[in-house]
């Protein structure tokens, strides 16, 4: 038969070496493991907005069996495109609505980020975090949250303070950032942001932090302490082999440490207690015997938001928009 | 031949300047036609010429700021490329312009500066500006920016700077338009004495008195050939502009002056305002009033607050108070231009690319510009094409505009075909009142006088009319009276045949003409010659 | 001196329309020998790029759906640029239009009505003449460079839609992500053609360019805003108010980039989200200086943009060629513009100039 | 001075040094007459080709070097359209930014991510380990004594210089330098050819030591902030110094005070470095006299020597 034409679309560049990077290398990976059963095409930069429907159609008309829309911006285009070619299949990264032929997929970021918390707990002297935030969303709302629950698990007094630059990729803007908060006594950087700016400046400032997305020892040897990375290839794998068995069906994946989708950089440049340490909370995330967001949690105001012994469902989280205690920082209203 | 010259060539003199065969062809016009001509040290050369004809293009040639395509230059007997105007300046050539090379934001000492190639001789260049200016009586201040200066002040500059290279020959281009009669006795005075030094001297001028009174010797120009040489000061004037036009020029018929009142047409009462010019002259306690059928004459040197009462009156700058100018006798101090013309009044502003016309429109658009509203040209806020184009070819027609008809761009236009074209466009609204600012400026003999009978006709037919001219001539000849400016203040306006020149000289010279001679003291150092 | 001009002293009247020609040509060789540095077949390439786009059954109505907001701000910003008033933050204009009438939209939710749409229109126009008429009170009052102004207002403007849509007008029901719920049936643009996305807009923005055209070329205003931009000292002397003619320009354009923003929101887009422009404030700059600054020719400098991102993205699916060539290719053919635009007012002069030839010297005795 | 304050300082002064490296280019070209409003353009160019001249060459004043020769290149085909072919300079300096931008992205594709040590501080020995001003003024990278010098050469060089005093003439009156007999077109094509080198030394700072790394856009609006910072000091290079820290700062502060967790929405915040921006160009343009006074009578405008 002939092969598989499957497409991608990016929101960045290829070479973002953030979130399109992560996606293209799983996309190359995929090609190279399923060989001449398919055969991949991708359209980079793609501008969320009137753009993308034209060019998810694109790809549907040019024949694409599966098309894979990498970017939450892309969620009602990739559905508008479904409704008018109900034999393509589409899954659609980041997003909430699914249709018959669409299908959703994320990767929960905030275990990461909970152990990125717990080693800050354990190495940070002044018990404050810089944390550059993108935008105030909850995919970056619940990884604040993540960070500071795992931080206060081994340092109750534990603060992070929040800055979001209203954007997801401005180096010079990250630096500025992570320069402000290291001023102000921040002594572990961590970002939700795609550069490795916060990082340079924390390595240039003899302090420490956190990379994003993927591994960014080369950009800070001595800084990085870990990075929460993104695999999407198990997936890519999974779901491609569906479209060609047939066995296909529209589903909401949201895949963690457990199933391989999220994995941590090596833990670097900290003391072997914290890194046994992490490595076990990894392990207990990834078992099931932690529960992040188990009660009681209250947010910036002390206002109980999960009950003592209750635990919020993934919807709650999903849609997650409130501050947690410790944290530091503002949300549009 | 003149006397000086006979002398200088049966001694053997070698010439200093000779040009042989100057040709210069820009596109669509030829320049300069072959034009020879010698220049003996020591001489007063008068270049004569109808505009266009080709003077200033030949001397910029001579200055190295033009490439001749084909000719020779020969400076003290040796050929030579003169290829810029630094080399020029090293072979000792001076030369101030038609319109000044001066930098407003700058220092008179700067500016000096800047027209000096040589870095050694800008050693102590303070020092040598006093020098000069004491030995010349041309006072300056080297501290002062130019943009502060008089016109007369900045010539001085300009004069300065040549000086300061110790010229063998000073080329000046229509240099007295701009002066009082005092400042131009006192220029004449410099230059005999430079002459007297053995620094040769071109001038250009279209002031034939002028050039009676100064030069030894004068080349006529017309459309880019040398058509004569003679020595001025054996010719009457009207024998000097008949060689240059090539035909007699006449006289426009005087108006008749009548005695009975006509209606005023326009009212000026104490008019003042602050200039909102960077570093124009402010307006004070301006009055005088203008009736139908008389013209009015507006005399004084430039930058004394001309352009400033053009603006007032015109309306591009609005007087605070209403009555201060009354047109019609309705009060018009706060209405704006489109206003003024439907209260019946037009206007003629110096500039014309870019102030009276845009260069880039054609002369249909042009005639459009200031003329839709009375001519009514618009239906509905759209433009009437055919009724545009047809008023734009009557004023071809009628004011003799020559060019390439109403869909030539007005860049494309000499400067007096778009100053008849402008005038005509003005008159043919048949405005009440008529104001126009330099109506012949640069504008040559044939087109000034055909200019200068519209606007003696417009007045026939009953409109007012003000000339703003630093032209005195012009002013003689066309106006019933006459008032002068001079440092934003107007003089009371008198008939013409009671006042002399001099009085008039006096009255545009005003305070900061030329400085006293008293003020330059010791004896007058000679300027040393090597 | 190796390249010599020469004033004709006329404009030419054969390069008016020469010179973009000319332009293009020298832009589709220069793009096919950076193809073949690319390691393509420039034949093929130019294919992908230029033609394939048209020749799918939606291509042509995409085509036009991508450049009706193009040259909606176009038109808008080629009155102004005429008038030389350089407002070039057409892009913030755009996204107050579509903040203004996505208002109304998120206002009325499922709600019917006949005049929703339309008066949707009128507040997006309204929302692009306020953000435009900052940099016009500023520069008629203040003398501040509306270039600047503009511009800054551009990064507020989409701050303030980051901040609405992560904020106050965020989606209940959309899990706190950064987009406003759908807009209903009735405040969506009407379509055109079934099965495509050929929205109102389209025609509205043609309608412009028509209008435009007829302002510029045949009224008194437009004659008042040429003037203004080529002698503004000659404005003044015709009675033309400077300061009136600089609000006008940019209100104009301000509301056309408003409406620009609405139809995108309302139309292709269907909502209000963090992006919803791929910077065609700053894109329809391009078009106007393409489109000479003249309406029509606006249009066609639109279709030409617009086919250049299909071609992009087309280069992308069938050649792997990366998106940055699209930035490139308009990059040059604005340069060939500019560039050849001399030929309009100059001849041009090649070779080295000729000392005089000894003959005219012999010849001069 | 608190450690804090000085740490405060420093992260100012890196801010500001892109803005002042060019805007000190780009006045000296608008005192020459030339509008470029390429400079975002060309800083991106700079960067990215600084950047991947560092990477492989391995040295990072190599990389300066080719920085500031592709600001150089970049200005000149903005001289050949604006000043050989006489093209419009507000609109060939806007294609020169998009054109900039798409080249520095196709360029810079392949080194999105890679790494790089950033400019060595130059430390003086003794001086540097003085307290307070050991660390502001003799521990910093040598781009930023680079700009402090360069500013002082710039101002030296146009009122002390009779070059200076040329260049300046040039752009109060291009006709009477002409007449003159100076050069005008060379002398602006050297002054947009400075004005360029300028900018991609100022590109090479954002990508070598501001963020030592390469990433699209990365300059993220800064060359607009230089233009506006040269209207801002009404072309006088002292003002220009205060103006780009004053920029700097509020740059860097509107991040800083996020940080304190000031109680507004973090949008409002980040818009104020681009609403300063607009409130001081107001207050500066207020003054047409000063504007008039010291601005470039021919600037922007084109020039044809006939003859
Ligand atoms: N740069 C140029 N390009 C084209 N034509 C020119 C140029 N300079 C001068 N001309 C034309 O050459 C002719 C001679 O001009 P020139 O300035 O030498 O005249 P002029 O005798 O000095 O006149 P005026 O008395 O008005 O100063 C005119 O027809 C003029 O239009
Ligand atoms: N970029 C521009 N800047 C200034 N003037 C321009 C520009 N482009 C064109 N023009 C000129 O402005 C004038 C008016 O242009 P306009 O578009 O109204 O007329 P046109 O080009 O002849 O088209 P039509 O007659 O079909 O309306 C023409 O002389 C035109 O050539
Ligand atoms: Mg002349
Ligand atoms: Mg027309």
């Amino acid at each position: 038969a002939d092969p598989l034409k499957v497409g991608f679309i990016y929101v960045g560049p290829v070479e973002d070496f953030g979130w399109t990077h992560q996606h293209d290398l799983a996309r190359k990976d995929l090609e190279a493991e399923l060989g001449d059963k398919i055969k991949t095409t991708y359209v980079e930069s793609v501008k969320e907005g009137a753009d993308a429907e034209r060019v998810i159609a694109e790809l549907a008309n040019k024949g694409h069996g599966l098309i894979y829309t990498t970017s939450f911006g892309f969620m009602n285009p990739t559905l508008k495109v479904a409704k008018r070619f109900p034999k393509v299949k589409f899954e659609h990264a980041t997003g909430y609505k699914r249709a018959e032929n669409v299908a959703t997929y994320n990767i929960r970021f905030y275990e990461g980020r909970y152990i990125q918390g717990v080693i800050a707990g354990k190495m940070s002297k002044s018990g404050i975090v810089g944390y550059i935030g993108s935008v105030p969303i909850p995919e970056v709302i619940m990884g604040m949250n993540g960070f500071i629950l795992g931080m206060h698990s081994v340092n109750p007094k534990g603060r992070i303070k929040a800055v979001f630059i209203n954007s997801w990729y401005d180096p010079g803007k990250e630096a500025d950032a992570a320069k402000a908060l290291i001023d102000q006594g921040a002594d572990l950087m961590a970002q939700h942001t795609d550069s490795t700016a916060p990082l340079q400046v924390a390595e240039q400032r003899g302090i420490q932090g956190f990379g994003q997305a993927t591994d960014m020892i080369k950009a800070a040897p001595k800084a990085q302490l870990t990075s929460s990375t993104d695999h999407w290839l198990p997936y890519y794998i999974e779901r491609t082999k569906a479209v060609i068995d047939g066995t296909w069906k529209s589903q909401d994946t949201w895949g963690g440490l457990a199933s391989g989708m999220l994995k941590m950089a090596p833990y670097t440049n900290m003391p072997d207690d914290v890194a046994a340490l992490a490595k076990q909370t990894e392990a207990d995330i990834a078992s099931g015997k932690i529960v992040i967001f188990k009660g009681p949690i209250k947010d910036q105001s002390g206002a109980v938001k999960v009950a003592e012994g209750s635990t919020l469902d993934d919807a709650s989280i999903a849609g997650m928009n409130w501050l947690a205690e410790g944290v530091e920082g503002n949300l549009p209203k | 031949m003149t006397d000086s010259r006979k002398t200088a060539e049966a001694a053997g003199a070698t010439p200093l300047l000779q040009l042989d065969g100057i040709l210069k062809q820009f596109p669509g016009c030829l320049a300069n036609d072959h034009v020879d001509l010698t220049l003996m040290p020591g001489e007063i050369h008068a270049l004569l010429g109808e505009n266009g004809a080709g003077k200033s293009t030949l001397v910029k040639i001579i200055y190295g700021v033009q490439e001749p395509d084909a000719g020779q230059i020969r400076w003290q007997g040796a050929t030579v490329q003169i290829a810029n105007p630094a080399q020029a300046r090293r072979l000792g050539i001076g030369m101030v312009f038609q319109h000044f090379s001066l930098f407003e934001s700058l220092t008179v000492a700067e500016n000096i500066a800047l027209g000096i190639s040589d870095a050694r001789q800008r050693k102590g260049l303070r020092s040598r500006i006093a020098e000069i200016s004491r030995s010349y009586g041309l006072l300056l201040d080297p501290d002062r920016a130019v943009h502060e200066l008089s016109v007369g002040e900045r010539q001085r500059v300009e004069i300065v700077r040549c000086l300061l290279q110790e010229p063998r020959l000073l080329i000046m281009d229509e240099p007295t338009s701009v002066l009082t009669p005092q400042e131009v006795d006192k220029l004449f005075d410099t230059l005999r004495r430079l002459a007297a030094e053995g620094c040769a001297i071109l001038y250009i001028s279209h002031k034939l008195e002028e050039i009676r009174a100064l030069c030894h010797e004068a080349t006529i120009m017309r459309q880019g050939k040398v058509v004569a040489t003679c020595d001025p000061r054996h010719e009457t004037a009207e024998h000097l502009a008949e060689l240059m036009i090539g035909s007699r020029v006449s006289a426009p018929d005087r108006p008749a002056s009548s005695q009975e009142e006509k209606p005023v047409m326009l009212e000026v009462s104490h008019l003042s305002l602050k200039s909102d010019r960077q570093f124009g002259i402010d307006l004070k306690d301006i009055s005088f009033t203008v009736r139908g059928g008389e013209i009015l004459g507006i005399g004084g040197v430039a930058g004394n607050g001309q352009s400033e009462l053009m603006a007032a009156l015109s309306g591009e700058t609005l007087v605070n108070t209403a009555d201060a100018i009354r047109i019609n006798d309705v009060a018009a101090g706060r209405l704006g231009p489109a206003q003024r013309r439907l209260l019946g009044a037009c206007f003629v502003p110096e500039e014309r690319n870019g102030h009276g016309a845009v260069s880039a429109f054609s002369l249909t658009d042009n005639a459009f510009l200031s003329a839709f509203r009375r001519r009514s040209l618009t239906r509905l806020g759209l433009i009437e094409g055919e009724k545009t184009r047809r008023f734009a070819d009557d004023i071809i027609r009628l004011f003799d505009v020559r060019g390439r008809g109403v869909r030539a761009e007005a860049r494309s236009l000499s400067g007096g075909n778009l100053q008849k074209f402008i005038v005509g466009r003005e008159i043919l609204q048949r405005p009440d009142l008529l104001v126009v600012a330099q109506p012949t400026w640069g504008v040559d003999a044939g087109a000034a006088a055909a200019i200068h009978q519209a606007l003696i006709d417009l007045a026939a037919q009953g409109a007012g009319i003000v000339i703003i001219s630093q032209d005195l001539d012009e002013i003689l000849l066309l106006c019933q009276r006459i008032a002068v400016i001079n440092l934003g203040s107007l003089s009371a306006p008198r008939p013409v045949g009671e006042v002399t020149v001099e009085q008039i000289g006096l009255l545009m010279g005003g305070v900061h003409g030329a400085p006293p001679q008293e003020q330059i003291k010791g004896e007058q150092p000679r300027v040393a010659r090597t | 001196m190796w390249l010599g001009l020469e004033p004709r002293g006329q404009r030419s009247a054969f390069w008016t329309y020469g010179s973009p020609v000319l332009a293009l040509l020298l832009t589709v060789v220069t793009a096919a020998i950076i193809f073949a540095a690319l390691g393509q077949d420039p034949a093929e390439a130019l294919w992908t790029f230029l033609i394939e786009p048209l020749t799918s059954a939606s291509g042509l109505p995409e085509l036009f759906v991508k450049a009706a907001p193009l040259i909606l701000i176009g038109v808008g910003l080629s009155i102004g640029f005429r008038a030389n008033v350089w407002n070039i933050g057409a892009e913030g204009q755009f996204t107050l239009g579509a903040i203004f009438g996505g208002w109304l939209a998120l206002r009325v939710g499922e709600g019917s009505g006949w005049w929703i749409f339309p008066a949707m229109l009128l507040l997006s126009i309204l929302g692009g003449m306020i953000w435009a008429a900052i940099p016009a009170f500023l520069k008629t009052r203040f003398n501040a460079n509306e270039i600047l102004t503009s511009l800054m207002l551009t990064y507020v403007a989409q701050l303030l839609l980051l901040y609405l849509v992560t904020g106050p007008w965020k989606d209940p029901e959309g899990y706190g992500f950064p987009q406003t719920a759908m807009f209903g049936d009735g405040a969506t643009a009407p379509i055109l053609i079934p099965e495509t996305r050929l929205h109102l807009g389209v025609l509205i923005a043609l309608a412009a360019a028509l209008l435009g055209w007829l302002i510029l070329s045949k009224s008194l205003l437009g004659f008042q805003l040429r003037v203004l931009g080529s002698a503004p000292r000659a404005a003044r002397f015709a009675g033309f108010s400077e300061a009136g003619l600089i609000w006008l320009s940019l209100l104009l354009g301000g509301g056309l980039a408003g409406l620009a923003g609405l139809f995108e929101v309302a139309g292709p887009i269907g909502q209000l989200t963090p992006s919803i422009s791929p910077g065609y404030g700053f894109t329809a700059i391009i078009v106007a200086f393409l489109g000479r600054l003249h309406p029509l020719g606006v249009v066609l400098a639109g279709l030409v943009l617009a086919l250049s991102y299909l071609g992009g993205e087309a280069a992308q699916i069938d050649l792997g060629l990366p998106n940055a060539v699209t930035g490139i290719f308009q990059g040059i053919l604005l340069f060939y513009l500019l560039g050849c635009d001399v030929l309009i007012l100059y001849r041009l002069r090649l070779g080295r100039k000729q000392p005089p030839a000894k003959h005219l010297r012999e010849a001069s005795r | 001075m608190s450690p804090e304050m000085i740490n405060i300082l420093l992260s100012i002064m890196t801010a500001s040094t892109p803005l002042l490296l060019a805007a000190t280019g780009e006045l000296v070209a608008e005192k020459s007459g030339v509008l470029n409003l390429g400079l975002e353009g060309m800083m991106l160019v700079g960067a990215v080709i600084g950047f991947a001249t560092a990477v492989h060459t391995g040295s990072a004043s190599l990389g300066v070097l080719a920085a500031v020769l592709a600001g150089i290149a970049m200005s000149l085909v903005f001289a050949f359209l604006s000043l050989t072919l006489m093209a419009n300079q507000v609109a060939t300096g806007l294609a020169l930014t998009i054109f900039g931008t798409g080249l520095s992205a196709l360029m810079g594709a392949g080194y999105v991510g890679t790494a790089l040590q950033p400019l060595p501080k130059l430390t003086i020995p003794a001086l540097s380990d003085l307290p307070v001003l050991g660390p502001l003024l003799f521990h910093q990278d040598a781009l930023i004594y680079g700009s402090f010098i360069l500013l002082i050469a710039v101002a030296w060089f146009l009122y002390r210089s009779h070059a200076g005093l040329v260049l300046r003439a040039v752009g109060d009156s291009h006709d009477a330098a002409h007449a003159i007999g100076y050069p005008v077109i060379a002398i602006r094509y050297a002054a947009t050819a400075f004005g360029g080198g300028m900018a991609g030394l100022a590109g090479a700072y954002m990508s070598l030591a501001y963020s030592p790394s390469w990433s699209e856009n990365m300059t993220a609006g800064r060359g607009w902030i230089a233009l506006a910072l040269v209207v801002f000091a009404t072309w006088r290079p002292g003002w220009l110094l205060l103006g780009a820290y004053l920029f700097g700062g509020i740059m860097y502060m509107s991040l800083y005070i996020q940080g304190l967790g000031v109680n507004l929405p973090s949008q409002f915040i980040s818009s104020l470095p681009y609403l300063a921006t607009i409130v001081v160009l107001v207050m500066i343009s207020r003054d047409r006299l000063r504007i008039r006074l010291n601005a470039p009578a021919c600037l922007g405008r084109p020039f044809f020597a006939a003859g």
